[in-house]
Parts: structure tokens; sequence; C-alpha cells
């Protein structure tokens, strides 16, 4: 059941996958939405403060729901924001469900903390769906990156680009936040493997240039050895790199999760690095989420629970053909991949009992 | 007869007093003098100049951050707004800087603005004393609700300002910041200059004079037309004016707006001021403690850090010291004592 | 006489850090008898009184009450030792009725509530002389009534002893007979009574035995025929203090023709009262005089600028222009040459934590101030040792806080404050509550120093006894407004009751000071 | 019963009208705006969102009206410390029996507070230095105790969080705190407790033991944030070593809005309740508005707005007490 009905090809995608996040078949297989399009939505974000979570806001507001509107399928989005605070949340999505809303979109949470609310929600018919990160309730639909699968990658990319050997410097997200959790159980793991590597230092970058930027220079202030490569996940590597340059340290490789600001840098500096790794990129991941979600709600019938991408690695030249020469070394964008370049609707077609185009308008 | 003895007395007294008087400096700077020795024997690296560097970088924001929360200690009250200052002129700064405004001018707004927090601190919360804590709270959740709705206004972001920070502030603030061609930032400078600066004001100005008598015997200091609305407002003034210079000063170091680099200054600040031997509840203690108490906490951080404790462990060891430290110089009488 | 030993100290010694309060301390009272205990400030006396209460334990002695050893407040309860502590301790966030009944009860066990109120009602209306709401917030209460109730409160307790640490000395004199008509109520019924004080003629009225106290030892007990104010003080004070004391000082007539300095017009210090003017001839020294809540204390604060007056004006001749300025506020007060002293000085004089010189000096830093406000400290290190060596203050070393000094040489410190300011005016409101006999004089001896030189003294008193031959004139305060002047011959003790009652002119005084309520 | 004597309450103690007045007005303000508070889930949803908060607030009160200016900041971070504990040592080791969980969260609780207390007497070291204290050396242990959030509370408890039954076991805790209250408050040991903080020089010479109140005063302190615990487990189903700190200034601008003072003697369990229900009344008017991704701004400013307000109304409109 679940992961076991998807063709072999994406099944191969969770093999490397953080035993929390659950495989099962989806809740929502036989789901017939309270009443038709124009749908409600919420949107219960846990935080504003980056740049990973203003380009996804942005895909919501200035893509997906013209979009959406304009195919006569969600009539308005109602946007939430609990600065990190659970009970706020729980809240917040309370109160959503109260007011009629007919699904609720969630990030990147704590991974339990939401259990009992989205149960509350899935009780009143609507359905929850939690994307950049898994939350382990049954009655969620997941839908992101393969994190772990993501953080074994950069983790072996940055051993083998630092000659399998020296200090790395972990800067991890917000802990105890599930791709935060995904990500650096499986970079460790990875790490693990290179004997001469050592890990001597873990800080928290919060997903947020500032917040790393503060936090490796305080670091690197307060310990003085040699640091060979850092990796870091997403949505602050422009900070880490700012807190490398500020500290009068020679340049060392720095994991790139997409960051415009940072792979300027790299495109100004070529021979920096040699990969780069799409494993969050907020508008696909956004729109993925937003297609499951349409989908779900039109009846399609969703096999899984969780919905998990590969992570694909970029290159210089992608960097190139997405951002111009002059580019800007604080720009606040993501570099991404194409739009069907995350989640082809062939692909998601693979993903569901009885799919159709999610976007098709409805026939009035 | 009685004027000789007391002649001598004044004479012989002059030497003694001082350190008994101020006990808890002497403490203080015993402790220093302990972690500093065992950083040097236990943490290789610790005695040299990167080092001395950092600390003293981390030491003078945290030291900036505190000044306002000495002066209202020496008041009996607690400036609460200060974490939500530094945020708010965090993010301000850069988004107003954005918005066109020259820099100076940015920074003279924001500056302002600072203080006009810190004054409706001080003149409303005069009269509540044992309250005033709540009130600092209160106009600091609003100040920095109010401005991080003006940066999020037509920006996706809530909480952060992306911009590029200008190359003279980096300068000021950042680690590899230059004080005319030697290797520190000058905000270590800043610092020292307010550090002296307000040592010397308290204890020479009638301003100074005028904030420990209001902090020992409100009515005694009324009695002497010492207006207690004008010193709690001009200490709040102040307060407000330095967490938004801290905050300012933050951006030069953090590279982009963030409305959180505050948060860590809630309680350190209280801390080292704690540490350093002001009491809290007013009339004793001063800015050479506080001196003291940043340093003690910044390098026993550092050492910790050292000795390779995580921050949380780091977090609960300073907990734990602060109790025994107090304890050495602050203990108050038994209730025996007070009757 | 004769009857049981309810209080016995032997040999009882107690020292905090350097100061040794008590070196040897024997005490005994009996069961029916009131027993001042007497000293100068800082003999030992209030030490004394905490050791018996249980506050403080001593170092060295014994202590029984009433057969048993005391440790504690609660041990003190127990027994049936209830002290007045001299400050008046009330909480202004309860009732009344709580605030009477405060410490009755074990910490869950509670005692029924229900014939304790009318008892309550009935004790207070008997000490206030109105009824008074038991429900109240204490805090919305006058001070003098938070006064009575601190004193119903231990008279609720049916103490076996009872102890007033200087009680009466922020009580007017119909209280303080009210207080007395309790005291014999409660010697009648055969209670100990320890009164701390420094009211001689208190003393001499109501006491039957006096324990004299000199530098933390006790020199002796009198009986009630041998207490008079000779024998008190020469036990009190070493020998060479008390010869040059002795001067007397004639009531000045022809300072009162001097030149006015200050004078107030129509002035109504309450709300309803009848409006007054005030005049103070340079040179001289006027004693203010009222029961309690008369209007006086009001009356001088609005001289000192510290309130407003309903009404009128007060005005002060500028030592600059010659000419007759107005005073509205302390700033006024402060460039008119007008300096203040309060009796209160815990709470509206001292700064605990500072040191004897800036206690003394902040008040006169103003005078001295630079440019931005900066403070010129050489000067004031030479007025400082003047004012030390002229009131003769007791101190250790100027640095140490205020408050290792006894209370009376904390008050010193206080009226040096003022006297440093150069004042042209000094007002002085109760400035002598708590002080010793020693301490008054050499402040009587200054304030007429100070007159003879031209300065001008306003001297408010509960005690009829501090304007016998010190003032120029006594201005008596009857139903919130000046009720009468006396001069020459009137200053003395009859007329000035009198007066204190609202009795007219000439009427002749027949007052019982031994009546009971 | 219970709305009986809360109302004679209110009509008597002064300290309560502006709580009690926000609190009608914040009542018509959601009434007025929307429709979910007033259901059975709604209402079932608040209770449980809004326990873990009352709890807290509940738990530094009788501390505070102890009195010495002891706001105990530790509170928050004691509750998630509990919360921490009881995931990661009970249920990580698979002791989950009702009474056990229970008892480890009262105890705990109650054993953290008597430290404190005691430290706060024999130490003497002013009350709010030794809970500041306490706050950074529990937000320090959390975090060791448990690293980031996570775990599962006992499969007994989930059900406490569906929020969907307004008499659900947190409403239990609830009443049970308020019990515990109403019994003490019928002691005497509430009136010393009073007496104390109003002015404990009074309390001591007048023969109450001051010791042993601020000792109880505590550690019934210490069950309240116990049971604060219990009910934040109950909400996020899990343990959270970084949430309880947050509490903290919540807890102190509630019981302030409930209008005690923080120096003491005045306060009481109705007034900190009613200011610990306004903060979640404004945070839900607030979210009926649209105000998206400023939400959080928007509340977090209106909270200071109504906190200032609330305090001037309280000194210069009420309090009687003029300054000499
Ligand atoms: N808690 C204390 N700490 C230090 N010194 C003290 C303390 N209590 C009293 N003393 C000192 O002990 C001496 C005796 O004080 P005590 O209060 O008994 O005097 P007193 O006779 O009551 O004086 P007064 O008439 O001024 O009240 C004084 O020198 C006083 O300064
Ligand atoms: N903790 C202390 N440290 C130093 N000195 C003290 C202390 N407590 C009291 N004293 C001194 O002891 C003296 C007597 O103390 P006490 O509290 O009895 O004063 P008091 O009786 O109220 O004074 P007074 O009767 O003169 O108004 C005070 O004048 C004060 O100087
Ligand atoms: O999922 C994460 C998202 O929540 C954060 O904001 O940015 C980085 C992502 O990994
Ligand atoms: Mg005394
Ligand atoms: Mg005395």
């Amino acid at each position: 059941d679940g992961v076991d009905q998807l063709p072999p090809n994406e099944k191969k995608i969770y093999e490397v996958v953080d035993p929390q996040v659950p495989l099962g078949a989806s809740a929502y297989k036989d789901f017939k939405p309270k009443k038709g399009p124009p749908w409600k939505i919420g949107y219960a974000s846990s935080y504003a403060g980056n740049t990973w979570r203003a380009a996804a806001l942005d895909a919501v507001m200035n893509d997906l729901l013209p979009r959406s509107k304009e195919a006569g399928l969600v009539s308005e989005v109602v946007v939430t924001q609990s600065d990190l605070k659970d009970a706020v949340q729980i809240q917040q999505m309370r109160q959503m469900v109260d007011d009629g809303v007919d699904a609720i979109i969630i990030c990147c949470s704590n991974v339990t903390a939401l259990n009992q609310t989205i149960e509350y929600a899935y009780k009143a018919g609507v359905p929850v769906f939690s994307f950049s990160g898994y939350v382990t309730s049954p009655y969620a639909i997941n839908g992101a990156a393969n994190h772990a699968q993501g953080g074994g990658e950069m983790a072996t990319w940055l051993a083998d680009k630092i000659g399998k050997k020296g200090n790395v410097l972990l800067v991890s997200g917000i802990p105890g936040f599930a791709s935060s959790d995904s990500f650096d159980k499986a970079a460790k793991d990875a790490l693990a493997k290179y004997p001469d590597i050592k890990i001597v230092g873990e800080v928290a970058g919060k997903w947020t240039d500032q917040v790393a930027q503060v936090e490796v220079q305080k670091f690197l202030a307060t310990n003085p050895i040699q640091i060979d490569g850092i990796l870091t996940q997403g949505a602050q590597e422009n900070g880490v790199l700012n807190a490398m340059l500020q500290s009068g340290r020679d340049m060392v490789p720095i994991t790139l999760g997409g960051e415009a600001s940072a792979a300027c840098y790299w495109r100004q500096n070529p021979e920096w690095v040699d990969a780069g790794f799409h494993i969050w990129p907020p508008r696909r991941e956004m729109q993925q989420m937003w297609e499951i979600m349409l989908r779900t709600l039109e009846g399609q019938g969703p096999k899984v629970q969780s919905f998990l991408r590969p992570v694909l690695p970029f290159t210089i030249d992608d960097v190139r053909a997405s951002i111009p020469e002059d580019c800007d070394l604080n720009s606040t964008d993501f570099v991404e991949p194409k739009a069907d370049g995350w989640f082809p609707s062939a692909i998601a077609d693979q993903y569901f009992e009885r799919p159709a185009d999610p976007w098709k308008p409805v026939a009035k | 007869m009685i004027s000789t003895v007391l002649n001598t007395e004044i004479g012989a007294t002059r030497g003694a007093s001082p350190l008994r008087k101020h006990k808890s400096i002497s403490i203080g700077f015993c402790l220093l003098a302990c972690l500093l020795i065992l950083g040097a024997l236990l943490v290789p690296g610790f005695v040299s100049p990167q080092n001395a560097r950092s600390i003293l970088l981390l030491a003078a924001f945290l030291g900036l951050a505190s000044v306002g929360q000495t002066l209202c200690a020496l008041v009996g009250a607690l400036d609460l707004s200060i974490p939500y200052i530094i945020g708010g002129a965090n993010i301000l700064l850069p988004s107003l800087m954005v918005a066109g405004l020259p820099a100076p001018v940015a920074m003279i707004v924001v500056l302002l603005l600072g203080i006009l927090v810190g004054a409706c601190n001080g003149a409303l919360s005069f009269r509540l004393q044992g309250q005033a804590l709540i009130m600092s709270l209160g106009l600091g959740f609003a100040a920095v609700g109010a401005v991080q709705i003006y940066t999020s206004l037509g920006s996706q972001f809530g909480g952060t300002v992306f911009a590029p920070v200008p190359g003279w502030l980096r300068n000021l603030s950042a680690f590899n910041g230059k004080f005319f061609g030697l290797p520190f930032p000058p905000v270590i400078v800043i610092w020292a200059f307010i550090a002296v600066a307000l040592g010397w004001i308290m204890h020479n100005t009638w301003f100074g004079r005028s904030l420990y008598a209001v902090g020992g015997s409100r009515t005694a200091a009324a009695r002497l037309g010492i207006s207690e609305f004008k010193i709690w407002t001009v200490i709040h003034s102040v307060s407000g004016a330095m967490s938004a210079l801290t905050g300012m000063l933050l951006l030069g170091f953090s590279g982009g707006g963030f409305v959180g680099v505050g948060d860590p200054y809630l309680f350190t600040t209280v801390a080292a001021v704690v540490i350093g031997g002001t009491s809290l509840l007013g009339g004793a203690g001063g800015y050479g403690a506080t001196v003291l108490g940043v340093l003690v906490l910044t390098v026993l951080t550092s050492l910790l850090v050292g000795l390779g404790l995580s921050f949380p462990a780091q977090q609960a060891v300073v907990g734990l010291l602060i109790v025994p430290m107090v304890a050495i110089y602050a203990r108050s009488p038994h209730i025996r004592n007070q009757i | 006489m004769g009857s049981e030993i309810t209080v016995r100290m032997v040999d009882v010694a107690k020292a905090f850090g350097e100061t040794r309060a008590l070196k040897q301390c024997d005490f005994e009272a009996r069961a029916g008898e009131v027993h001042a205990i007497v000293g100068e400030n800082g003999s030992g006396k209030s030490t004394m009184a905490k050791i018996m209460s249980g506050v403080l334990h001593p170092d060295a002695g014994k202590v029984t009450i009433l057969g048993e050893k005391v440790a504690s407040p609660v041990d003190a309860k127990r027994v049936g030792l209830t002290t007045i502590f001299q400050e008046v301790l009330v909480a202004d966030e309860a009732s009344v009725f709580e605030n009477l009944y405060v410490g009755r009860d074990g910490v869950f066990r509670s005692q029924s509530t229900g014939d304790r109120r009318t008892e309550a009602a009935e004790i207070l209306a008997r000490l206030v002389g109105k009824s008074v709401d038991l429900d109240q917030l204490a805090g919305s209460l006058p001070l003098s009534i938070k006064q009575w109730i601190v004193i119903a409160r231990a008279i609720l307790r049916r103490p076996q002893v009872l102890i007033l640490d200087e009680s009466s000395a922020a009580l007017d004199l119909d209280s303080t007979l009210r207080l007395h008509a309790e005291i014999d109520r409660l010697r009648a019924e055969g209670a100990t009574i320890l009164i701390v004080t420094h009211r001689i003629a208190e003393l001499v009225r109501i006491a039957d035995r006096a324990t004299i106290l000199r530098d933390g030892i006790t020199v002796g007990t009198l009986g009630k025929d041998e207490i008079t104010e000779e024998n008190l003080l020469s036990m009190m004070t070493p020998a060479d203090r008390r010869a040059s004391d002795a001067t007397e000082y004639a009531s000045r007539k022809k300072a009162l023709s001097a030149p006015l300095i200050l004078t107030a017009t129509g002035l109504a210090a309450h709300r309803s009262a009848r409006l007054f003017d005030f005049d103070l001839p340079k040179g001289s020294i006027v004693g203010v005089a009222g029961l309690d809540g008369q209007g006086q204390d009001a009356f001088i604060r609005v001289l000192a600028g510290i309130i407003q007056p309903f009404g009128g004006e007060v005005k002060v001749r500028s030592v600059d222009t010659d000419k007759m300025i107005g005073l509205q506020s302390l700033d006024d007060a402060a460039k008119l040459g007008v300096s203040y002293v309060s009796g209160d000085r815990k709470r509206e004089g001292i700064f605990p934590q500072q040191s004897i010189f800036e206690n003394l000096a902040i008040g006169v830093y103003r005078k001295t101030l630079g440019p931005l406000g900066v403070i010129r400290k050489p000067t004031l290190k030479s007025m400082f040792k003047r004012e030390v060596d002229r009131l003769r203050i007791k101190i250790g070393s100027p640095s140490n806080r205020i408050t290792s000094l006894s209370g009376g040489n904390q008050q010193k410190v206080l009226i040096g404050r003022a006297f440093a300011n150069d004042p042209q005016v000094i007002l002085l409101n109760d400035p002598a509550r708590g002080v010793d006999l020693g301490t008054k004089r050499d402040l009587y001896r200054e304030l007429r120093l100070f007159a003879e030189k031209g300065g001008s003294v306003i001297y408010v008193s509960s005690e009829i006894e501090e304007f016998i031959g010190f003032a120029d004139r006594v201005d008596v305060f009857f139903g919130g407004t000046l009720f009468r002047s006396l001069t020459g011959e009137e200053i003395a003790e009859a007329p000035i009751l009198a007066a204190m009652f609202g009795k007219a002119r000439d009427a002749s005084v027949d007052f019982d000071l031994e009546r009971t309520a | 019963m219970m709305s009986v004597t809360a109302f004679r309450q209110v009509t008597q103690d002064r300290s309560l009208f502006v709580p009690a007045g926000l609190f009608l007005v914040l009542l018509c303000a959601v009434a007025f705006r929307g429709q979910g508070l007033f259901t059975n889930n709604g209402l079932a949803g608040a209770i449980l969102v809004a326990t873990p908060l009352i709890l807290t607030t509940l738990a530094i009160t009788p501390i505070v009206m102890a009195g010495r200016g002891a706001v105990d900041l530790s509170v928050g971070p004691l509750m998630g410390f509990v919360n921490v504990t009881l995931i990661t040592w009970l249920v990580g080791n698979g002791i989950t029996h009702p009474l056990a969980i229970i008892a480890w969260a009262v105890g705990l609780g109650a054993a953290f507070q008597l430290v404190q207390a005691l430290v706060i007497i024999y130490v003497r070291v002013a009350p709010i230095i030794v809970t500041l204290s306490g706050f950074l050396v529990l937000s320090g242990v959390n975090l060791m105790v448990m690293s980031r959030p996570g775990g599962v509370a006992p499969d007994w408890m989930l059900s406490w969080g569906a929020g969907t039954s307004i008499f659900s076991p947190v409403l239990l805790l609830l009443l049970g705190a308020f019990a515990i209250w109403g019994v003490l408050r019928g002691t005497m040991f509430y009136r010393n407790l009073r007496m104390t903080g109003a002015d404990e020089r009074m309390a001591y010479t007048s023969g109450v033991q001051v010791d042993v109140v601020r000792i109880i005063a505590h550690t019934v302190g210490g069950v309240f944030a116990g049971l604060a615990a219990l009910s934040y487990t109950a909400l996020i189903s899990s343990g959270d070593p970084t949430q309880g700190s947050t509490y903290t200034l919540q807890a102190v601008t509630a019981l302030v809005l409930g209008g005690a003072s923080l120096s003491g003697g005045r306060g009481g369990a109705l007034g900190s309740t009613l200011g610990a229900i306004n903060m979640f009344l404004i945070s839900y008017l607030l979210s009926t508005f649209n105000f998206g991704t400023v939400s959080g701004f928007v509340t977090q400013m209106a909270f200071g707005l109504i906190l200032v307000g609330s305090l001037l109304v309280n000194v210069f409109v009420i309090s009687r007490r003029t300054v000499a």
C-alpha cells in the first residue's frame, strides 16, 4: 500500500528516506470536498522571516491564486503567520476550520505538535497539506523534496570537494522542524563514512541569512580552529558566505541550495565550488503542494501520504542561465528548476487514483 | 576635638573605603582574572589577539545594550523594551535606507524613534514603580509590532529586511573592521568611550547624583526638588537611544535586518547588571560595575565555548553561576535586621 | 508592687559587626507596671526591645519573658508578648480588619471571626474617637489612623507584656492621652508595659519605673519618685557632655519687630478652612503647634513649596533684590533660601545607600554646579567638615553609609544639609521626633545661633515643652487654620494647650492630664 | 456557584474592574466578528489552547502575591522542563501510567519551586535574580534533555488534544487548579499570603510564619506549573524544549492584565484567569481579520497597546491612592 503502489522509478526516490516520514496510503483516497469549487484555502505559515518563505508566499499570491481564480477553482486564500509558536499556529488552524476553509496548507512545522489539530480538521472535512517537510499525522498529506536524500548528497559532495578530510561546520535550520532534522541526520550519516572528516561545530541558522551570519560569525570568532568546509541547509547559505567573507579567513566550499545571492557569488567566482542542489526550491515546492491540493479537492484520490521529490543538482551553467552576469549579491530570489521540471504532470498523474488535469476549468 | 578626630579619619578612610564600598567591583575583578587564567590554561588559542578582539566585540554590543538597563536598575526599574528596540532599529534602518533616506538621516530618525519610545516608557511608567517593567514590555511589543508592520508593507518579508549594508557600517562593527588602520572594529572604541563618559557623568554631575538619589529614596529626592518624572524619562530615553544604537550597529555585524537580533539581550542585559553588582532595587551600583559584569559574562561564554560546551549548556552554567555570584555581595538582609 | 517578674534580661550583649549595641544589659520588669526604657540615641533601646520580641537574638546573656525563651515573633505571640515597633507597619493593600488580625492564626488554622469584628470596631472607635470602616483598604487612610490600627492590633491581643518603641513619638497630645488611658487599663489588668520614649514629660507622668541605658549598658533603674529630668539626664549622658548645655534662653520680643522675611496672606492650607495670614520676622524663631491634623503640617509644606495651598500666597524676601517674591514650588524655595527639614527622616530624609558625606552634600550640589551640571567637589569637603563640627555629629568615616549612624545622628546630618545651603529661613517639621535630649539641646543651641546671626526659623513640634524658652512666638493651629499667636509670657504649657484645644484667649485651662477616656 | 462568588469579587475588588471590563468588551467584539467561538468546537478549542497560559499565569500568581517583587521568570522554562522530561524520561522509558505522569508533572513542578523558595529564603538573594537564574538554567537544561521538539505524548493523552468537547480532561486540569486555589483561599494561608505580600515586615513582626507562607506559595505555584505542563503536553501531544520559555513573558503579561500587582499583596486566581483569557481573546479577535503575514505583528502590537492602556487605566483611574 502507499508507496508500493507507485511505479518503480518513483519508488526509487523513497529508498533513502527519513524513517519518520510516513509512507503509507493516504487517508484521502476517497475524499470528496464539503462543497464544490471555488474553494477557500487557508495557508497557516509558521514564519515569514526568510527569503524562502517570501518566495513561497509570492508564488501563492501572485501566481497560483490568480491562475486558480481564473479557472474558478479557488476563491480566496487566508494567510496567517505564527512566529514559530506552536500554540498560536494550532489556534490559527482551528479558527480556519471553524471559519469554513476547504483545505489548509501548512509549512514545515514541528513534526508532531500539530497532529491533533490536523485530525480536528480532518474530522471537519478539511484536508491538511504540509509542504517542504512532513508531519506524522495520518490525516495530512506531505509534499517536499527528499530532504534526507538531499542532506546525504550535499554532505557527500562537500566531503569529496574538500578531499575527504578536514573540519566541517554544520549549519542546521530550525532544530526539531521536519526538513531540518531529516537533512541533518542524513548529512551526518554521510559524513560519518569519512573517517578523516570531523564535524567541529553545529550551529542553527534558523533558515534565515541574518541569523546564520551571526551564528557562524560567533562560531568563527570563538573557535580559532581551521574550518575546511561548511555544510549548510538552504535559505541561509548567503549568510554563511558573508560570515566567511567577514571573518577574513580564506574562503572554503559551502553547500548551495539555490539562494540567488550566493549563486551570484558563485557566478562571479566560478572556481569556488562545482555544484549546487535544488533541495528547497520554494516556488516549485509550493506549486507542487498546490497542485496536490487541487487534485485532492477535485477528488482525484492521492495514493500516498508523502509526495517526495528527488534532489536535483545544478551547475554553474544553470546559474548563468537564470541570473545575469551583473547579478545582485543581495538578491532575495532563488535559482529554481523550470516550472515543469520539479513535479511534471505526467509523473503527478501516477500518484493519483483518478488522475486528471488539475487546472482544467470547472464546467459550470 | 571632634573636628581633629574627623580630620584624621577623613584622611585615613580615603584609602580603605573604595575597596570596602565596592566589594562587588573587587570580586568582579577577581572573577574576571580567574576566568582569564582558566581560559589560558584550558583553551588553546584563548590568549590571542583574535580571541581578545572577538570577546571585546561581543562585549561591546552587550555593553551598549546594558547601558539603559543599568540606569533603569539604579532607580529600581527594569527596561524590558531593550530587545524590541534593538530588533526594531535593526530592521527599520535598512528599510528606511531602501526607501531612499540617506544613511545619516535614516540613522538619526531611528535614534529619535528609539528615544521617543524610551521617553514614553519613562513618562508613563514612573508612577508604576513595581509594574514599570510591564509598561516597558508593552511599549516594546507595540513598537516592534509597528516597525514590523511598516517593514512588511509591500514586502514579502516579516521581521527581516534584506538590503545591502553600507561598507562603513560594516566596518564599524564587523570582526574585520578597522579602527584607523588598527585591527579591531571601531564599535569597541565607541563602547569604551561611552563607558568612560557615563562613569564620569554618574559621579560628577547633578544628573548622576540625582539618579542615585531617586533610586535611594523617591520622597527624599522629591524634597530636594529632584523630579522623578524627569529622571525616569531621561534614563528611559537614554535606554531607548542606546538600544536603537545597538540595533543599528548590529546591522553592520549581521549583514541584514533581522528583528530577532535583539532577543538575546532581554535577559543577558539583566544578568550583566546583576553580575556586575548593581542592585535591581535601585540606589546602588553603577555602569562601571556593569562593564565588569559584561566582561565576566562574555569571557565566561567564550571559555565555555572553548571547553566545547553547547549553547544550552553554556546557558545553564551562566544561570547556575548567577545566584552564588550575587550571593557573595548582594544578599538582602535577613528580615530580622530590617525591622 | 512586689508582683511577679515578667521580663528578665541578664547580662545581655549584642553586636552588629563592629558596633556593640548592647554590652551589658540587665533588666527586670514586673506584672502591673509601666516601665520606661530611656537612653540617648544609639544607646541600645530598640535593640533591647527587638531582643525581647524575638526579632533579634542576643550574642550573650539570658532573656526570659514570662518564664520562657522567645526566639521569634511567633514565640512572642505564643507567650503573650506584643511589640509596637516605631515604624507604622500597616499593609496598604489589605482591609483595616485584616490589618488588625494579621498573624493571629496559624498557617492554615483559622479561628472564628464572628465576634472579632465587633471587638475590633469597639476598640478602634475608642482609640480613634470615631468609628472606622473595617472593610476599607488601610492604604486609603490617613497616617494617624494607621498609627491607631497598629496600636489597636496590639491591644486586641490582650498582651501580658506590651512593648512600645517610641509609639507616641508621632502622636499629638490628645492622642497621647488616649494612649495613656489604654496603657492604664492594661496596667490595671496586670500587664507589663515597657515604653521607649524620649519624651521626658510623658515619662514622668506615666512610668512607674525607668531603666536607663548608656552606651549599651543598663546604668540603673529609677523608682516612680526618682524619675525627674535631672536624674534621667545625669544617668543618660556622660558628665562632660552635660555641663556646657545649660545656658538659659529668654524669649526675645525684639526679634519679633524685625523686618519680615516671609509672609503668607489669605492662606488656606485645608480646603474648607478659614483663611489666615502669617508672617515671619527676620532673625526670629517661630514655633508652630497643634493637635494632629489641625493643618500645621500642610501649612509648613506649603511654605516649603512641597504642596500648593488651596488659596493665598507665600512671599519671601529675596536676598539679591530685597523685594518680596512669590514662593510656589521647591525650586522657588531653593532660590529664595528656604530650607526644609522633615522629621520623617526614613521616608523623606535620608538616602540609605549613600554615604554620610553624600547625604549631607546632596543638598548643596545645586548651588555649586558648573556648566552642564558638573559638581564641584573640593569646595564641598570644607562645607562638610564645618557642618559636622557645628552640629557635633558623631560619625565614623564620612564615606560610611548614613545608616551606620543612630537615628539622632542621622537627623543631625539632615539638619546639616539644611544649614549647609546657607538659608535665610529654615523650616523644621517635628525634627526632634525620636531624638534624645542631649541632641535636642545641641539642636536648639544651633538654631538660636542661627537666629542670632539673622536666620529665621519655623519649628513645628508635637511636644509643647520644646517651645518653652526657645521660641520667640508660638503659632497654634486649630481647625485647619492659625488659631492663636502666643508671645512672651504666653509661651507656657497652659496657654499653648488651651489654644491647641481651641480655647479662646485668656480662658483658663483646667485640663486633667491624668484623665481617663 | 462559582460565578456568584466570582461576581461578588469583581464588584468588590477594584483591581478586577479593568480585566473584567476588557473581558466583556472582547467577548462582545468576538461575538460580533465571528461565530466560531461560541460553538462546542470553538469553546473546546479555546479551552485547549488557552489552558496552558491560564495555568502558567496561575502558577506565578501565589508567588507574585508573596511579595518582594517576586516575578517568577522561571515559570515558562519550568513548564517546558516538565514537558520534556515527561516525554523523554517517562514516556521515552515506557512509563505511561496516568498516575505516574501526573505525579511526575505536579511533583517536579512543586519540587523545583520548593528549591527556588529555599534559595530565596536562606541564600537571601532577590527573588527576581533567583528566578532569572532558574530561567537560564532550565532553558539550557531543557535543550539538553531534548535537543529538539519531538517525541509523543502517552496514548491516553492524545485524545485530550482533540479539543472537540468542552468537558475535556484539559478542562478538568483547569478546574482542578481552581479547586486547589478555592480550598487554599478558605484557609488562613491565603490571608497570611496576602499579608506577607502586602508588607512582609508587618506580617513577620505580627507572628506570621513568613518563610512557611513563602514556601507554600512557591510549592503551590509549582503544582500549577505542573498542571500547566500537562495541558501544554496535551496541546502539542509531544515535547518541545524551546516553546516553554515564551510562556514566561506571556504569563507575566496576563498576570498584570489581570490586575495583580507585581509588588505583591494584590492579585488572585480570578484576575489571573481573566488576564490570560483576555490575552487569548485578543489574539482570537485579531485572527478574525485577514492580516495575512503581518497578523503576528498586528497581534503583538495590539498586545502591547492593550497592556499599556490597561496599566494606565489601573494607575490613573482605579487607584485612589495619591503619591505624597
Ligand atoms: N541592624 C543593625 N546593624 C548595625 N548596627 C545596628 C543595627 N541595629 C542597631 N545598630 C546600632 O546599634 C546601636 C544601638 O542601636 P539602637 O537602635 O538600639 O539604639 P536606640 O537606643 O534605639 O537609639 P534611638 O534612640 O536613636 O532609637 C546604634 O549604634 C545602632 O547604630
Ligand atoms: N541594617 C543596618 N545596618 C546598619 N545600621 C543599622 C541597620 N539597621 C539599623 N541600623 C541603625 O540602627 C539605628 C537604630 O535602628 P532602628 O531601626 O531601631 O531605628 P529607629 O529606632 O527607628 O530610629 P529612631 O528611633 O531614631 O527613629 C538606626 O538609626 C540605624 O542607623
Ligand atoms: O523547509 C524549509 C523552510 O521552512 C524554510 O523556511 O526554508 C528552508 C526550507 O528548508
Ligand atoms: Mg530606637
Ligand atoms: Mg529609635
